[in-house]
This record gives structure tokens, C-alpha cells and sequence, in this order.
């Protein structure tokens, strides 16, 4: 850890937070922009863009929300992404303890055959899983989304997991295998309390990662019931592209909670993502 | 009834013989030391008896059942691990009682013998904490307290002390002991102190490693601590027992009768030896040992002194001298005045001389100190 | 990439459990949703790829034909040099800008944490959101940047950005570094706090200034994680659609069109399905074999440990 | 399908109509069966239009439910129409484009031949007999597998009067008056054209008009069919005339990524003086344009006064198909033959849709944009379909690729073509 030892504020200390500050303060511009404009009338944006509103419309937000059908897309969004994450959180973790721990027939080329997944682009089986889950009726229900999301983010939760796995040391198994438990109990009581910080790491990554994605959404979702936040944000702004105030409404009410949430939990998802490796 | 039997064991992980021939046989209630340099199979043959460890060849026998394919758990052996294995996520409390909850046993029996073992190693104050919260010796006395509670036919030890310091390595060592005592069990303890290895052990067992275990089997030699001390069967065992190590001085033979045998040096140096001499021809290469604490201040060997260590009931001399390669180490009083650069002259009594032949077998000595 | 080499211990055939046939039931679950949802449209991929096929009739086998067409598509084959412009592009911008940023945020003074946390926000937001909104950033006519440049007097500097090949491609890679640079930042950062700080005192105390800190400790001890991002910027280059898709659509004059872009035109605005597939399975196998060739090479460098 | 994926939900197109009023008997005590009924009609006007007609038709056929299956315009021509006519439970009628669309659907064995419908009755001659016509590419094999149900102007040129008017421009009737027109307004520092090619088919559609009017029939159809190369006098003179429109400075500057919406929401906005758009732009000017904007259509001008097409519109006709595999076909029929009916396609029309009913057109009262719309139709020659609704998608998309790269001014008119021939060779 730096620097709780020296003395605050030395010329060099200001300069660095100074120039971090104007990077991030120059990242943050554009989304502060798309916030304050959202309550501007469309022909503010243009005459000054840069302006703060001169009276502040909130009614462009329940516009939006009403138009866009936005809570039926975040209500999606929220199943599809809670029920894929929870599924590849268990089913990644159940094989990456057996990966990592059991022998069993097949352990070595089914391992490869997982890792095969981690250097796959989604969208090498786009049009393929399209027809696939045409024929399975699966096309336009969340399930289709929920299933292709979570077994496309298995390979790289396995590979996490069992990385994670084999950091452990195998001696509380091994006391816990002499005092009487079977392989699940082992699993249950031992090897899953150890790697919940895994599991909340690998699912605050995935959770990102389902909560954004747009392929699958938009070619297996053609149904305004079904849709997810990503594919509905293209499709609003394509209707209403010449509607600045009404889309940067319908961006700052799908973007803003989400910011929040993350800033709320914020010290939990980068001490997830930085604790990906050590304890 | 729970004598260890082990015939014929051996381990190969897929790269050589890890472990090889041991046949081995612990009574009940002896407490039985592996000793050994690393890699010598000492922790992997004791996971073997725990079920940890799959057995290549051979079998182990534990109360007279073969026990290559019983679980771990229906061993009856209790592992106390040298980094403890205490679950981090479970009070002292969990940790300790997780076997019987594993075997069904009801809570409030469960929290009575918890209790009863935690009184007994002084934890009783601690069963809410959690493992980080405790200090090495309370993590170990914990370990040691969830074997208790096993109540296992065998205690199995690896290494169990050797993340503690100095102080709490005594005082666990003595724990280790008592406990010994009050259950009446057979132990087996790994380690590769030997001074663990020498206090606690009913009889040490010695074991090779690398080519020497290809060559003649994991057993190096088993017994009492003080016959693998005054009768070690090989070069290797006189140098692994002891500390600090034998002295060696290579030499060849020029005298050979009943109970005796002279050697000479390169230069010249006359050192006789109290060993049997039956089969030693006059011109063999031997090698000649002799422990720090036999050497005597005389007229044999004239060396010049580099180091002293005081320890202040005895101090160890280090010289240098044209007879051996490495210096010649004696043990002197606590108050010696030999320095550095001094020139000193040792003596080496015969009855504390041993020989060893080119194969590195001892030559059998022709006095036993155990005898007296 | 090395498999769970060592089975010893528990891993080594344990006593009394037989073959461990029954492990595989830890197995099962994921192989199941593994097979169903990524092996076995990859594999019927390589059916339809050697169909002629528009997703309503039957497929109409028509061998190579579609291989042929792919290796004749000048389009296509431009996507591929796009794409790796692209990803070069973001090793700068998302990587290097990253693994600056984490160096210059790394700080336990109050403040530099709400920087990090600052920095990284962009990653949660979804790419739709992020390219409809660079989109309004980049318009040519009432776009901010234009609108900035005019406001201090830099009128004629306005250009199309999003409309012309020279910048085109360059915004999309600025807009990936703006959405990615956190992630990487955070990724490093978490590196650096591995490294311990006897290292840079000990440099310190032989004289070394901050950059030759950085050139001659923070960077050699971080090649690992440079090599790891850098597979991660490879493989999550060649899977970019969001960004392209949102921003340009492969436009202007096919200019930023990526593989992936390509294909989906291909295959659902031009109703050529089997055409489309056999592009998935071009694109498929020149991922695995960069990705092969990278980890070959960050194996033999000794930098990747798994 | 791209260039129709947009205006479906943003409303109608352009025609005229007639109708034909069906009785259908009522099956006393049935239980009510369900039609589905798929479209990418997704709000406005059309869609209170549409729910209306479909309140009253069950209104009239209690034993009949109509069950409305909406996709937005994207997801219908990508995927959406695909995923439901393969599934196990098709619906009863989809919507479709006339031509390619529908053509395939036909050999598939999607579409349900409504040939013996449409004799009885007299349904078919409700209907305007141009919708017949073969190049309006309802009929496949000379039997009709659509009902008609709009018919689009694919584009036309909106110009913005006011601009006009201060620049002393007038709408042209020539192309050398249109040159004219737009020397003028770039000079006067105006953006003369806003196009927002980002989808390629805004320009492409018009690049096309442009050459249909320049190129031979026979040979057009030869080139997009592939049977002939695009290099050759013809197309080389279409590309030339859009390649001096650039010289001219007519495009505005961002027209390769501009996407289509934000180029007409500018020509709203009065920052160009036309937009080159289809007749879909006339119910969203009531929603997005200043009160007092005021703008005019005039079609592409005369080119070739020797060419059959001199004075071709360029538009295409939509359509009800009957799903083959419908359970219940006779229902669906029942409700199309409503729909048709005369006092529904008056309230079809007045919703901003141009009916193919004879007769509807007249009846509606209508604004007069969409009646000068109408009034152009009438005046045309003929009708020109776009080619990406008449010839396979990959080769129209390729042919407005060239057209963007003259645009641009990437390529020369005749480098594009060399470009085009060599892109299209890999499909044959």
C-alpha cells in the first residue's frame, strides 16, 4: 500500500491528482451532457448544445419512459441477466471444483473442450444458434436469451473459477474428507464458503457483461414483450433519432440507475474485480 | 487393535519411485517418527495411511484389515495438517465439532465434547473466533483438538510444527507428548527436524530419497532414536542423525584384527577404530566418522582453528585440516579460550570411531553403548 | 494453457471411489448447457456453411461455394483488415491508456479513489447506450465536438467525423477506449498493488527517478497481465458488433465494416443464412488460430502461468 | 430488406383504391376462433387505423378474435416474419412486400394461392387494375398470392418552399433545371440535398429510380439479374449524374454515415433545401416539424425523354399473404375481404395510407400533401419497383454501395461499376 506514511500534498501529489482529475473530468463529459440535455427541448440541444436547460422539462423523462416502453425492457433486462448469472455462477462453479479437484473420465479433453469457449467470438455461432433455437420455439422468449447468455459465459467463469480453485489449499478438503464428508459435502460446507468471492467476482463480471449485451438480443428478440434494455435503446433512438431530448431522456433514465448502483456498490465490484486472483 | 502394518508400500506418482519396499510394522500405541530430507516420501506415505493418497503397490493394514480401498473417514485416522486446514469461513466452534455434525451427531452432544476438548487445550475462550483471529499456536492447538475429537485409532501428524516459532515448538511438542500418553494411541509423526524426531519418537523411521530409495528401498534404518544415534547402518544415517553432523575422514585400511581396525589418510594420519574387522581387507577404501561431541583435544590431527560458536555450556570448534574436506568439528567446554587462527591438535578415541566401507555400509562397531 | 496438471492428493484416484464416474455429475449441468448452446450450433455451422440457404426454403448443398464467394468478397476480406486496425487501435486506447491511467490513479490519497471509480463507470454502460450517444458527440452538424470547435473559433476544423474513411474508424476506436480504458485501468491497478513496495524503495535508493520505476519495475513485473489484456483485447476485438453496429454500421463506404458487421448483414438483411454461416466459420477459425499463436508465444515467454 | 425496415412504423405510402364489401355468415354457437395476424404496423396512426378496422370486424363476426402478433420494422424483415412462418403454429396472414418477398414465399409454399378468393365476388375488382399489373409483383405464376394493402412511393425529392422561395429556385421539371436548382442554392450557402446513407438504401433506392430511367428496361433487369455487367453506357450515365450533383455540391457533407432519420430530421429543421425520401415522410412532418414549415414534392426529373420510363414513379406495393398452413383460412380471408371493403379503406386511407381499393382515395378526405402524392401516382407513367424488393437483396445492396461511393466521391462513376461487376461476380 503507498503512501499513508508521507506527507500529504507534495507538488507531485497535486499534479498527478490534478491531470487524473482532467482525463477523467474530459470521460465524464459526454455522459454529464447526455444527463442535463435530456431535460432540454430539442431545439435548445441544437441552437446551444452545450448550455445547461434553460427550464428544466422533466416531463421529456415520463415521455420517454412512457414511448419506450422502458419498464417492460428494464424488468427484462433484470430476468434475464439475475437468471443467467445465477446459472452460470452454479453450473461454473460445480464443474470448475470437479476440474480442479476430482478425477473423473474425461477430465483433461472436456477441460479443453470448456477453454475452447474462452477464445470464441458469440459471434461465431450467431446465425447457427438463431436457427437452432428457432426449431426449440425458443425464439422471443427470455429463455432463449437467458440459456445462450449463460452458456456463453461459461468457458470464462470455469476458466476463473478453477484458477481460483487451484489457488486453494487442498488440505481443508482433505480434513474435511477425514472427518466423514462425501465429495458434495465437501463441495458444500468447505470448497462453496471458501470461493464465495469468486463467485461474487466471476458474477459481477458477467452481470456487466449480460446486462449489456446486444447480438443475441437483437437477433433473437423480435418481440417488443420480450425485448432487453440494449436492443431497446437502438430501436428508440432509430424512431426517435430526431428527438435529442426524448432519446438522451430515454439514455439517462436506462444509464442512470445502473450508474447509481454502481457507485453504490462500487467498492465492492473493483475489490471483486481486483481480488481476482490472491485470497 | 490398531496396529499399522505396511508390506511392500510403494508410490510412484508417474515419475520414479516416490516411495519404494516399505514393510513396516507400527504396534499399537507406539509413537513412530518419519524422518527424512525432503522428498523423501515421508508426508506421502503418511497420507497414505490417511486415504489421501492412492497406494501404487503393496498394501497397509490397519488393526489387521487391508485398508487400501476403505475411505479416509472409515480409517480411523485423525490428520492434524502442518498448515492446521482450519476452515476460515467457520468459528473455532464449527471447526471444531464440523466432523460430528458431518457424522450426525446431535447438538448438544455435539457442544459438550467441543467443550470438553476445548477446556482441556485451553480454547474454551476462543470458540467464537474465527481462524485468522488466532494466533499459530491457537490454530494448531485447534487442529490438534478436532483429531481429539475424532477419537481415532491413529493420530497422524505432518509436520506439525514447523510454522511456530522456537518457544511454542517446545511447548507443543510437550502437548503433542502428553497426549500421547493420556490416549494410549499409535502416532505417526512426519517431520524433518530430527531433534522433533528424537525426543518424541518410540522408534524413528528413517527414510531415503532419490536414487538411494531406487537403489535400497525407502527404509534407511529403523529404531530407538539412540540406535539409529550409536548404530547407524549407513553413511547417510550417521550424517542425518546428530547435529551438528559426524565428522568424515577418508582413509584406507592398514590394520585389521577381531575387534579393531586402523585406517590411514592421504598424508598419513593413523586413526583406529573399535569395529568388527571380519570382513575388512588391509587396503580397503573406508570412511571414518566421528561425532563432535567424541572428539578430544590431543596430539592426532593438527588443524588450525576458524570459528568457535559459544553456546555458553559448550561451544563447537570448527577447523581446518589436510585430512578432510570439510572442517573438523569438537565439542568443547562452555569456557574455552580457542580462537580464531589458533592451532589445535584433536584426538579421536577409538571406541567413538565408526567406519563405513565403499558401499556406505556401516562396519559393525565392536562396542554398544547401549549396552551399558 | 495447462490443464489441472497436478492429481495428487484428492485429484490422484482415491481409495474406495472407484473410476469416479460419479464426479462427472459436477459436470453435467454446464457440459449440458455448454453442448446445447455454443458445441452444437458450431458444429451444425459447419453443415450450413456448405449450403446455399436463405433461412426459409431447405438448404441446398452447394459444397465450397460459399468459401469461394467469402475468399472473393473484397468486402469481407477488407472487414479483416479493419477489424485488426481496430484492435490495434485498442491496445492504445483501451490498454496502454488503461495501464497509464492505473499508474497515475494509483494513490491512497482521499480523492484518487473517486477518480478510479469515475474512470471506470463507462464499463457498466451498455454499448448500445454508449454508441447512440457518441453518435450525437460526432454529428457532423449539431454533434458537441463540432459545436466545441466552433465555439473556440475552430470552425473549419469540423469534419464528418463518423462519414469519412480517415475518422471513422479512429472515432469507434476512441469511443472502445472511452467505454474500456476502466476495465484495463482497474485489471492493472489491481496488478500493481501486488508489487511489493520494498522493490520501488529499493530502486528509489539506488536512484531511480518515476519513469525508469515504471520502465524497470512496474513493467516487467506486469508483462503477465500486459500479455492477458492484450488476449482479451484480441479476442474481444474480433467479437465487436455493439460499437460498429450503433455507431457506423459499417459505413462510410464500407469502411468500418468488421467481420462481424458483414456477416450479419449477410446473413439477415441479404437472407443468405448458409452465406453467413460459412462467414461465422471463417471468422471462427481465425480467432482460434490467433489465439493459439498468442498463447503458444505468451507461454514460451514464460509470462502466462495457469 | 433493409431499405424497408424503417418506414413501416413511421406510416403509409401512396395510392388509390376501391373496395368490395363482404357478407360472411355468421356460425351461431361456435366458440370464437382466433386468427393471428402478424405486421410491423407498430403505432401511429396506422395502427389506430388498423385496430379500429379490426374492432369493427369483430364487431360484425362475434365468432372471430383477431389477434394482433406486432414486430418493429427491423426485426420483421430480419427475422421476425422468418422465426413465425417456420414455426409449428404459422399465423393466419403476415404482412409482405410485393415482388422478391413474396415471390419466394410463394415457391416456399408459405403464401396460400388466393387465386379462387379472388375471382369470387368480384374481390379482385375492387381493387385498381394497375395493382395487378406483373411488374407490381403480386401475382407468382400469374395467381395472386397477396392482398393488396398499400402501395409506397419509394421517393421522391421534398424541397423545402420557403428556401425556395428566397432563393428564387423553382421545383424543377428537367434534369438540367434540377442542375440548375441546385448550382443556385449551393451558392447561396444552403446544403441543396440531406441524405443520410448510413443504411445505403436512401441514396440507392433513388440511384436506382435514376437508373431505371436511364438505362434501357431490358438491360436493367439483365444487370440486376446478373446476367449483364453494371459496366456499361447506361449505368455509367446514371452514376455520371449523380457524380455531378456532387461536383455540383448538392450532398450534404456527412452523407456516408449520417443515418436516415437524423438526415430527415434535418430537412425538417430547414438546415437543406431538399431530401430525396419516400412518401413515408408525410405524417412525420405533422410530429416533428415546426408549425409553420412548409415544403412541396416534385418527382425525379425528366432524364431521357427517349427512355419508356421517362416519367416512372418509383414505389412499391404491400400486402396480406394467407399463411398456406392457416387453420383457419376462410376466417382469415373473411377479415381481409373486410378490410378491404370500401368504408375500411377510407379510414385506411385518411390514416395516411395510400389504398389499392378503387374509389378510397376519393372518399378520404385528405391533407394536401398526401394528395399531391396521389395526384403524382395518377400522373405516372408507370412504376418502377426499388430493386431490393425485385431482384436478390445482396446485388441491390451492392449496387447502392457503388451508388455511395460516386456520392462520396471515393470513386469515379465508372471505377464504381468496375467495382460493382467484380463484388457480384463471387454471388453469381
Amino acid at each position: 500500500m503507498r503512501s499513508n506514511t508521507e506527507a500529504p500534498g507534495t507538488p507531485r501529489d497535486w499534479l498527478q491528482f490534478g491531470l487524473g482529475a482532467v482525463v477523467v473530468a474530459g470521460m465524464c463529459f459526454p455522459a454529464l451532457w447526455m444527463i442535463y440535455s435530456s431535460f432540454k427541448t430539442n431545439r435548445e440541444i441544437f441552437r446551444t448544445p452545450y448550455a445547461l436547460p434553460g427550464t428544466w422539462h422533466w416531463e421529456n423523462l415520463t415521455k420517454a419512459w412512457n414511448e419506450g416502453g422502458l419498464g417492460v425492457l428494464y424488468v427484462n433486462s433484470i430476468l434475464v441477466t439475475a437468471a443467467s448469472v445465477i446459472l452460470c455462477a452454479g453450473f461454473a462453479t460445480l464443474a470448475a471444483y470437479a476440474f480442479a479437484r476430482l478425477e473423473f473420465p474425461g477430465r483433461r479433453v472436456l477441460y479443453r473442450i470448456f477453454l475452447i469457449g474462452l477464445l470464441l467470438p458469440p459471434p461465431a455461432v450467431a446465425i447457427a444458434l438463431f436457427t437452432q433455437l428457432r426449431d426449440m420455439g425458443l425464439l422471443n422468449t427470455l429463455w432463449a436469451l437467458i440459456f445462450a447468455n449463460a452458456a456463453w459465459s461459461l468457458s470464462i467463469t470455469l476458466y476463473l473459477m478453477s484458477g481460483y480453485f487451484r489457488t486453494l489449499k487442498r488440505e481443508m478438503e482433505e480434513a474435511a474428507r477425514l472427518e466423514g464428508a462425501d465429495t458434495f459435502r465437501v463441495f458444500w460446507y468447505v470448497i462453496l464458503p471458501m470461493v464465495k468471492p469468486a463467485i461474487i467476482t466471476t458474477a459481477i463480471l458477467n452481470t456487466i457483461n449480460i446486462w449489456n449485451e446486444l447480438m443475441f438480443a437483437l437477433l433473437f428478440i423480435s418481440d417488443d414483450a420480450s425485448r432487453t434494455l440494449p436492443a431497446g435503446i437502438v430501436r428508440f433512438s432509430g424512431f426517435h433519432s430526431t428527438n435529442y431530448a426524448l432519446v438522451f431522456a430515454a439514455l439517462t433514465i436506462t444509464t442512470v440507475p445502473i450508474m447509481i448502483l454502481y457507485f453504490v456498490s462500487q467498492r465492492h465490484v473493483i475489490r471483486g474485480l481486483t481480488a481476482a486472483r490472491a485470497d | 487393535m490398531a496396529e499399522i502394518v505396511f508390506d511392500k508400500v510403494a508410490k510412484d506418482f508417474g515419475g520414479g519411485p516416490v516411495v519404494r519396499d516399505v514393510s513396516l510394522t507400527i504396534p499399537e500405541g507406539e509413537f513412530c517418527v518419519f524422518v527424512g530430507p525432503s522428498g523423501c516420501g515421508k508426508s506421502t506415505l503418511l497420507r497414505m495411511v490417511a486415504g489421501l493418497e492412492s497406494i501404487t503397490a503393496g498394501e497397509i493394514r490397519i488393526g489387521g484389515k487391508r485398508a487400501n480401498d476403505i475411505p479416509p473417514a472409515k480409517r480411523g485416522a485423525a490428520l492434524v495438517f502442518q498448515t492446521y486446514a482450519l476452515f476460515p469461513h467457520m468459528t473455532i466452534a464449527e471447526n471444531l465439532g464440523f466432523g460430528l455434525k458431518i457424522r450426525g451427531a446431535a447438538k448438544a452432544e455435539r457442544d459438550a465434547k467441543v467443550l470438553g476438548v476445548a477446556k482441556d487445550l485451553e480454547l474454551d475462550g476462543l470458540l467464537e473466533r474465527r481462524p485468522r483471529e488466532l494466533s499459530g499456536g491457537q490454530r494448531q492447538r485447534v487442529a490438534i483438538g478436532r483429531a481429539m475429537l475424532r477419537d481415532p485409532q491413529v493420530f497422524l501428524f505432518d509436520e506439525p510444527l514447523s510454522n511456530l516459532d522456537a518457544a511454542l515448538r517446545v511447548h507443543t511438542r510437550l502437548r503433542i507428548a502428553k497426549l500421547h500418553q493420556d490416549t494410549g494411541r499409535s502416532m505417526i509423526y512426519v517431520t524433518h527436524d530430527q531433534v522433533e524426531a528424537m525426543t518424541l519418537a518410540d522408534r524413528i523411521v528413517l527414510l531415503n530419497t532419490g536414487e538411494r530409495t531406487a537403489r535400497e528401498g525407502s527404509l534407511a534404518q529403523i529404531g530407538t532414536p539412540l540406535e539409529l544415534y550409536h548404530h547407524p547402518r549407513s553413511l547417510f544415517v550417521a550424517g542425518f542423525i546428530g547435529a551438528p553432523r559426524m565428522n568424515f575422514i577418508a582413509a584406507r585400511v592398514v590394520e585389521a584384527f577381531f575387534d579393531r581396525m586402523v585406517a590411514e589418510t592421504a598424508s598419513g594420519l593413523r586413526i583406529a577404530a573399535a569395529v568388527c574387522a571380519d570382513g575388512i581387507k588391509i587396503g580397503d577404501p573406508v570412511t571414518l566418522g566421528i561425532r563432535p561431541e567424541h572428539v578430544t583435544f590431543g596430539d592426532t590431527l593438527a588443524a588450525r582453528v576458524l570459528n568457535v560458536e559459544r553456546f555458553g555450556d559448550s561451544s563447537l570448534v570448527y577447523a581446518d585440516c589436510a585430512e578432510a574436506k570439510e572442517p573438523i568439528v569438537a565439542r568443547a567446554e562452555g569456557g574455552t579460550r580457542l580462537k580464531r587462527g589458533d592451532a589445535v591438535s584433536f584426538a579421536f578415541p577409538a571406541e567413538h570411531v565408526h567406519a563405513f566401507d565403499a558401499q556406505e555400509r556401516a562396519v559393525p562397531r565392536s562396542v554398544d553403548p547401549l549396552a551399558q | 494453457m495447462a490443464i489441472a496438471a497436478q492429481n495428487n492428493g484428492l485429484g490422484g484416484g482415491r481409495p474406495g471411489e472407484g473410476a469416479g464416474i460419479a464426479n462427472l455429475l459436477f459436470v453435467i449441468p454446464a457440459l449440458t448447457l455448454y453442448a446445447l448452446f455454443v458445441l452444437w450450433p458450431l458444429a451444425s455451422s459447419l453443415y450450413y456453411s456448405l449450403t446455399d440457404w436463405d433461412g426459409i426454403g431447405a438448404p441446398r448443398w452447394v459444397g465450397l461455394a460459399n468459401f469461394t464467394r467469402a475468399f472473393a468478397d473484397d468486402i469481407h476480406l477488407a472487414s479483416y483488415v479493419h477489424v485488426t486496425l481496430y484492435i490495434l487501435g485498442t491496445l492504445v486506447f483501451e490498454v496502454s491508456f488503461g495501464l497509464v491511467m492505473a499508474v497515475m490513479l494509483n494513490s491512497d490519497r482521499p480523492g484518487f479513489a473517486l477518480l478510479r471509480g469515475l474512470f471506470f463507470s463507462p464499463v457498466v454502460l451498455s454499448m448500445s447506450a454508449a454508441g447512440v450517444l457518441w453518435n450525437f458527440v460526432f454529428d457532423y452538424r449539431t454533434g458537441l465536438v463540432n459545436a466545441m470547435l466552433k465555439g473556440i473559433g475552430l470552425g473549419d476544423w469540423a469534419q464528418p467525423w463518423l462519414s469519412q474513411p480517415a475518422t471513422a474508424l479512429i472515432c469507434v476506436m476512441l469511443v472502445s477506449g472511452w467505454k474500456f480504458a476502466g476495465l484495463y485501468m482497474i485489471l492493472f491497478f489491481a496488478a500493481l498493488r501486488r508489487i511489493p513496495r520494498s522493490l520501488y524503495e529499493a530502486a528509489t535508493l539506488e536512484g531511480a527517478g518515476p519513469i525508469r520505476r515504471f520502465f524497470s519495475i512496474t513493467l516487467p513485473l506486469l508483462k503477465q497481465n500486459v500479455l492477458i489484456c492484450g488476449l482479451l483485447a484480441v479476442t474481444g476485438g474480433f467479437a465487436g458488433f455493439d460499437l460498429f453496429f450503433t455507431m457506423t454500421n459499417g459505413q462510410p463506404y464500407n469502411s468500418t465494416e468488421v467481420p462481424v458487421t458483414w456477416i450479419v448483414k449477410m446473413a439477415f438483411d441479404s437472407d443468405q443464412l448458409g452465406y453467413g454461416i460459412a462467414l461465422t466459420v471463417i471468422l471462427t477459425v481465425v480467432v482460434s488460430l490467433i489465439s493459439l499463436l498468442y498463447l503458444r508465444f505468451a507461454e514460451r515467454s514464460h509470462a502466462v502461468e495457469y | 430488406m433493409a431499405s424497408w425496415t424503417r418506414m413501416r412504423n413511421l406510416a403509409a405510402g401512396v395510392i388509390a383504391a376501391a373496395v368490395l364489401a363482404s357478407t360472411f355468415g355468421q356460425r351461431a354457437g361456435a366458440e370464437p376462433v382466433e386468427i393471428r395476424i402478424t405486421h410491423s404496423i407498430t403505432g401511429g396512426t396506422q395502427k389506430e387505423a388498423l385496430d379500429g378496422i379490426i374492432a369493427d370486424f369483430e364487431k360484425a363476426n362475434p365468432d372471430i378474435k383477431v389477434k394482433q402478433v406486432v414486430f418493429d420494422d427491423d426485426q420483421y424483415s430480419d427475422t421476425g416474419l422468418i422465426t413465425q412462418l417456420k414455426s409449428a403454429t404459422p399465423p393466419d396472414i403476415y404482412f409482405q412486400w410485393a415482388g422478391f418477398p413474396m415471390q419466394r414465399d410463394a415457391k416456399e409454399g408459405f403464401a396460400k394461392d388466393i387465386s379462387a378468393e379472388m375471382d369470387a365476388d368480384g374481390w379482385k375488382d375492387s381493387f385498381l387494375p394497375s395493382v395487378w399489373s406483373p411488374s407490381m409483383g403480386m401475382l407468382y405464376e400469374g395467381h395472386p398470392y397477396l392482398v393488396p394493402m398499400t402501395l409506397d412511393v419509394t421517393n421522391v425529392i421534398w424541397f423545402n418552399k420557403k428556401i425556395f422561395a428566397e432563393d428564387g429556385v423553382k421545383a424543377p421539371a428537367t434534369w438540367d433545371e434540377f442542375m440548375a436548382a441546385v448550382k443556385t442554392l449551393a451558392e447561396k450557402g444552403e446544403t441543396p440535398i440531406v441524405i443520410g446513407n448510413q443504411e445505403l438504401w436512401p441514396l440507392g433506392n433513388w440511384a436506382s429510380h435514376i437508373a431505371s430511367r436511364v438505362v434501357e428496361p431490358a438491360h436493367y433487369d439483365a444487370a440486376f439479374k446478373l446476367q449483364e455487367p453494371f459496366s456499361q453506357p447506361g449505368f455509367e450515365k446514371a452514376l455520371t449524374l449523380i457524380d455531378d450533383l456532387r461536383k455540383a455540391g448538392a450532398f450534404n457533407k456527412d452523407i456516408a454515415g449520417l443515418g436516415a432519420d437524423p438526415a430527415m430530421s434535418t430537412f425538417f429543421q430547414e438546415a437543406a433545401a431538399m431530401h430525396p425520401i419516400g412518401s413515408w415522410l408525410v405524417p412525420s412532418a405533422n410530429e416533428m416539424a415546426e408549425k409553420d414549415f412548409d415544403y412541396g414534392a416534385f418527382n425525379t426529373p425528366l432524364i431521357d425523354p427517349a427512355n419508356p420510363t421517362k416519367d416512372s414513379v418509383i414505389g412499391t406495393a404491400t400486402g396480406f399473404a394467407v399463411h398456406a398452413k392457416s387453420a383457419h383460412p376462410k376466417e382469415a380471408i373473411a377479415f381481409l375481404k373486410f378490410f378491404t371493403r370500401l368504408d375500411s379503406q377510407v379510414k385506411w386511407a385518411e390514416a395516411g395510407s395510400f389504398s389499392p381499393v378503387k374509389g378510397a382515395m376519393e372518399q378520404a378526405k385528405l391533407d394536401d400533401k398526401t394528395k399531391q402524392m396521389a395526384d403524382m401516382l395518377s400522373h405516372a407513367g408507370s412504376l418502377v419497383p426499388p430493386p431490393d424488393t425485385t431482384y436478390p437483396v445482396a446485388v441491390a445492396e451492392s449496387y447502392y454501395q457503388a451508388a455511395a461511393y460516386v456520392a462520396g466521391g471515393e470513386k469515379s462513376p465508372h471505377d464504381a461499376l468496375v467495382w460493382l461487376d467484380e463484388h457480384v461476380k463471387a454471388m453469381k
